[in-house]
């Protein structure tokens, strides 16, 4: 509790807690609890997100005409708190989260009327076309072209890391359309449906022996100039825009010391010696997450003020996604070999096939193993740490 | 949790800023290392500070104070921290007053607290009796005898405890050293019977090794370990205030070299072993920060979780300030080595605020133990 | 302790260098992961491994063995864990043979040791009932009657437990679970009641949950808790080895591909972040060697400080491949996260390995306590 | 106790142990126990110098032609270990350690002739002078320059950080007589007295109030060329062998296990929280330092096969500075207040001051802060990360 709550923000939480308790179906309430990564399946992320839909408490942090709820920042630290609490599945982010403020900041008046509430209802479920095979760190140098052909552009390249491509209806991706001095310009940042002509996918088998990710390859696929983001050429200024809201946008402190939480209560159950050891790292860990909670709060306040999370969204990445590893490392070790048991047929609603170990040891090794790349995608964290070094230090 | 700082908190930040760096640099540092003076810090910039309203920052209007609180008094200390500015605040404002303010014994503390606002006594807690802080610790007897009480014993360590007027001595009025119970705080005029020896630690800062023979009366009795909890609490929420800023000031120097030492022909903050270790340090100072600023709203806001709270911003500002303070001697190379330059002083100062009030183990278990794991 | 390898070490490490590089590598094992068949690895190059000799290293000519020791085998199993190259190696040939050959029951070890260094069969140690490592947790009873005694019980996570023909049982004959005395060690033939469960870990090699109701002759108990100790640190010491060769694997791959993917127009290992944590992992891995080599040293010289050599490398190695297959994976970016890529193989062996007979935090713990700390 | 001794070797060790038990003086036991960094004072450095001079110790890894001792690696494993627990001063390395094994491998035998029975006998004292205020880890960038005057170089320019220079008798040094396309090459190897005209010697005070290093000016200062050491303008060849020797000579091990072993004690008279939390993390470091043991004894094998210690020497130069300066920060918890004491006129031998907390503790800060800079001279962590990263790892 790192906020003094007046009464009324003691009504709204308990109003929170009790939509919680009430709008999780067994099935969704399962899937939240076993998830594997930090993407949910499309169907249960949907399903959760009509809900919230309906609710009206599907992206607070939104202008009111866009269906945000003008919480205060009590507020929406108290939803994310139980939000953590109650484990419902994740949303997709690609358009809650990235593209949605980034149309907010820099998307045309008729490119929000369109595709904001499609995003909302779920109409729509996008993917995010960033990375290509030679531009990792280096997103700038991307190749994937795209060449004006009177309203339209001929996309030809390959993105790759797509996460949900698979799945996805539409993708918002960065293309060269011209070369300059710098690499970051001659980016346009476009909108495309994945059904259009052209378009491949493979997914791509990862450590954990899932598939969420895919490559997508682009043969002559016609996309409308209508729908470019920003200027032509100047798609870099809104790719960072969006990134700062992919690495800074939400508060992961939450669901961390809910997990540090649970660790506490499983650390119960093991041997005196094992206990002890364990639970020394667990405070060291907790007290750094707690202060991450706490940097994640004045972040917020800090958002709402110059409109964007800023550069600092770097170091919040960083701190987050590291944290996030340090408290899998300690999951799998407090669980043993019981964590690194391989058993994907007992994961799934209403499974007939018991665990080896404690239910919570089934999704440990899988999530731990995807939650490698946290500190890999949106710009590993070596980037991050150069973003940090230039345009916060200056050096 | 304070989540940005209000007008009034701003304007005392800057203006403690301006006066450290303008009247209490790191320069005046140098000149009391050669000459500490009876006190150890300088009297003229002591009064100075008195003039700013610093003693009444977090003391009530009826004694003369300003009653802007711990956020407040921490933008302060932050100040003094970043230039190592010698003072009394931590010993007589922050420990001190503290201890008066909070004491149910409203008569004593009604009588001296305007006298402290005004500068004209300073105040210091005489805590510890061994080397490693021990808030329970003290085996010092008080023994009553009708209206009297006869103090006797040893103290260690003692903030400012050669040059303060009226020192608080933590005494044992029953049981062992140890037990929580059994604790009395007493306010002790120095010429009641207390003799100081000075004791020079690695910061050439003031503290003192205090031999205690003093009968006082009862009513000078300030509380029990309830009241030293509480005043400890905010003695380390400031101390933590004024190590980020030791922190901030050993950063910012060490990234000013990085863009100006040249090697290899070039400025040895482009290289990338480097950079990526200063984003890191950046980082940890912004969670200790973080943890600082909670601690000091937990105090104003008299939240639950106040204890806890500043164990984790001292744990926490400790383990910063001691990396921060290595990594920059290391990025200064031979130069920082010397005494020539300051960076020196916030590592020898650093070693001395993670001991006092409790080091890192000492605020982690606390940390732990509150939290209830 | 080793300070370099004689020739019969060299030889032998070149033959297994070569052997696994060829006949066992990473491409092998990618295969038994579609197709585990029955024993969970190769027959074929099983038994292209007892032809080289492997089987017998340790053991004494009289039963076949060619009595090289501890630090040849080492240098076989640096290389079936460079490559990943499944074989009963460290369940039949190491825990189970030393079993075997340090037991005072002379008659059974004389009468099946020759068989197992043919490859006629195959043994296994069933020891853990948790999923934590303890050595004296064995809650599984022997009772005895007259000259039969019945085992009954479960055990867990049996390396190769569904494939070996005879199982070393741990056995509770009396006193508690977590009593080092009480223990007997029981070798068991499976047809005798043993049932196994296939248990399939993250690194997909073959372990097994056995069910045992099983009543055997009393002349098949091997020996207590002293040989089980000795036994265990023989495994300890040869996993160190195996996870050692994984580490350098994973460390040499991942600085092959920093030489290679190339990033704002140079390749990445030109950048100072990431040359400054591979020389500091360089440097981890030579430690970590070091205290493989001692410890298995420590074994063949039968030195007193066997125990403390061995737990500090299994802890030493366990955290280096710990830290080394997390950055191996980071370095490579994405394409790390890959299956297709065979780093991912490395950490997830890694992480099984370091649970296995005791993970970084048990052997921390015996350390200290060995060391009368 | 890593190596499997004999009863030769047995016996040996006691020769070992029962000299040191009878050749320290009281005052040179009180100068090997209070020493404030790694060099012990000119005066009391070659009273013990004598001493295992007129044993004929003194120089154990030399070739007996030149005053070593023929001792396999195990009896000075034997030896290093012993010493570490008499706690002698420290010899002065800088002719022992460092000019010495240069000049075996790299000086005419005139130069051996008549410097190294000098260095033995402590007739000369050396200094080092490599570093200069704008070349530290760039050494090769230094400017001293050496003109070349008839069969005389003509030195102008100035050193930085050189030890002792105030004591020295004699320098031996870097100096450029040359500009060439890398600047490696134009270095030249001097060796040149202190007492020469034109040297000035400014002493610098250092974090720990300690003066052990100066700056050192030249102005037109001759040296004859017979006192160079190899080619001219091929100093860089002799100045990389010497800081092999310098950097991975010796064995660190033995003496940081003392450390332990003397904490360990400590240890035991603190409050049971502090013990315990101290404790874990000395485990932790006495296995890291045990295991650099190992590593030490490898390398001295390693050397004595190839002749000088190689780019490894920078590995064990990397690990032994951050292992000793990870004791010392557990020295200083461990004491907590004690340790900051600042009171140096209680260190004298014979002092009358008494100590306000454990004897120990007068010591612990003022070493503590000089050797800060382990991790800085002779190349600091970085230089060493650089080198094994190029030399060893090729990247």
């Amino acid at each position: 509790m790192k906020l003094a709550f007046t009464p009324e923000e003691n009504a709204f939480r308990e109003k929170v807690q009790a939509f919680f308790a009430t709008a999780l179906t067994p099935e969704l309430a399962h899937a939240g609890r076993h998830m594997t990564s930090v993407y949910s399946s499309k169907e249960h992320a949907l399903a959760w997100q009509k809900i919230l839909y309906d609710q009206g408490w599907l992206v607070p942090s939104w202008p009111e005409a866009y269906g945000g709820c003008n919480w205060s920042l009590t507020q929406r630290y108290i939803f994310a708190c139980e939000r953590a609490r109650a484990k419902p599945p994740a949303l997709s982010p690609m358009g809650l989260s990235m593209l949605g403020p980034a149309l907010l900041g820099c998307g045309t008046e008729a490119q929000k009327q369109h595709y904001l509430p499609r995003i909302l209802r779920g109409e729509d479920y996008w993917c995010q076309g960033y990375s290509e095979p030679q531009a990792g760190s280096d997103l700038a140098t991307l190749q994937c072209s795209a060449v004006r052909d009177g309203d339209h552009y001929l996309l030809n390249g390959t993105k790759i890391w797509t996460t949900h491509a698979q799945y996805a209806t539409h993708m918002f991706c960065l293309v060269r359309t011209g070369t300059f001095d710098r690499p970051q310009k001659g980016i346009t940042f476009l909108l495309l449906p994945m059904d259009a002509e052209g378009i491949t996918i493979t997914p791509i088998r990862f450590v954990s022996g899932a598939a969420t990710q895919a490559q997508v390859f682009f043969d002559n696929v016609r996309v409308d100039a209508s729908q470019r983001v920003g200027e032509e050429n100047d798609g870099w200024t809104v790719a960072k825009y969006l990134l700062e809201f992919e690495r800074g946008g939400g508060a992961s402190a939450p669901g961390l010391l809910e997990g540090v939480e649970d660790l506490h209560t499983f650390a119960e159950s093991l041997p005196e010696a094992e206990r002890g050891a364990l639970t020394l790292r667990l405070h060291a860990l907790t007290s750094r997450i707690e202060a991450l909670e706490m940097a994640e709060l004045q972040a917020l306040a800090e958002t709402e003020r110059r409109g964007s999370p800023g550069p600092g969204a770097s170091m919040l990445k960083l701190l987050g996604t590291e944290l996030s590893q340090a408290l899998t490392e300690l999951q799998v070790e407090a669980l043993g070999p019981y964590s690194l048991v391989h058993q994907p047929e007992a994961l799934a609603f209403e499974s007939n096939v018991a665990p080896v170990g404690p239910a919570a040891g089934l999704t440990t090794v899988p999530f731990y193993l995807n939650n490698r790349a946290a500190t890999i995608y949106a710009g590993s964290s070596e980037v991050q740490r150069n973003i940090i070094s230039k345009a916060v230090l200056g050096l | 949790m304070a989540l940005v700082l209000n007008e009034d908190q701003s304007f005392i930040q800057a203006t403690a800023a301006e006066f450290c760096a303008s009247k209490a640099p790191t320069m005046a540092f140098r000149a009391l290392r050669e000459n500490p003076g009876p006190a150890g810090y300088d009297e003229g910039t002591w009064q100075a500070m008195v003039e700013l309203g610093w003693t009444g920052i977090t003391l009530p209007e009826a004694v003369g104070g300003t009653d802007f609180g711990w956020q407040a008094m921490g933008t302060i200390l932050e100040q003094t921290g970043r230039h190592l500015s010698a003072s009394p605040l931590l010993s007589s404002v922050v420990l001190g007053s503290s201890a008066l303010a909070l004491s149910s014994n409203r008569a004593l503390a009604d009588a001296l607290l305007p006298e402290v606002v005004e500068g004209k006594i300073r105040l210091a807690l005489a805590l510890e009796e061994s080397p490693h802080h021990q808030p329970y610790g003290a085996a010092l007897t008080a023994t009553a005898s009708g209206d009297a009480v006869q103090l006797k014993g040893e103290k260690r360590f003692v903030i400012d405890g050669g040059s303060a007027e009226q020192i608080i001595v933590v005494a044992r009025e029953s049981g062992a050293p140890g037990d929580r119970d059994g604790l009395g705080l007493y306010l002790v005029p120095r010429e009641a019977g207390i003799t100081a020896t000075a004791e020079k630690l690695a910061d050439y800062r003031a503290y003192a090794h205090l031999t205690i023979d003093a009968t006082v009366d009862a009513s000078q009795r300030l509380g029990d370990a309830d009241l030293l909890d509480a005043v400890l609490d905010r003695g380390r929420a400031a101390l933590a205030a004024e190590m980020l800023g030791g922190a901030q000031a050993a950063f910012d120097q060490t990234i000013a070299y990085l863009k100006e030492r040249k090697q290899f022909g070039q400025v040895i903050g482009s290289f990338q072993g480097l950079k990526h270790r200063a984003a890191d340090l950046f980082g940890e100072i912004e969670l200790a920060r973080s943890t600082v600023l909670d601690a000091l709203a937990a105090l104003d806001e008299g939240r639950d979780d106040g204890a806890l709270a500043v164990s984790l911003a001292k744990a926490k500002v400790g383990e910063v300030l001691h990396a921060v303070s290595c990594e920059a001697l290391q990025m200064h190379g031979g130069i920082g080595m010397t005494d020539e330059f300051d960076i020196g002083f916030y590592m020898k100062r650093a070693r001395v605020q993670e001991q006092l009030l409790g080091n890192q183990t000492f605020h982690r278990s606390r940390y732990a133990a509150l939290a209830g794991y």
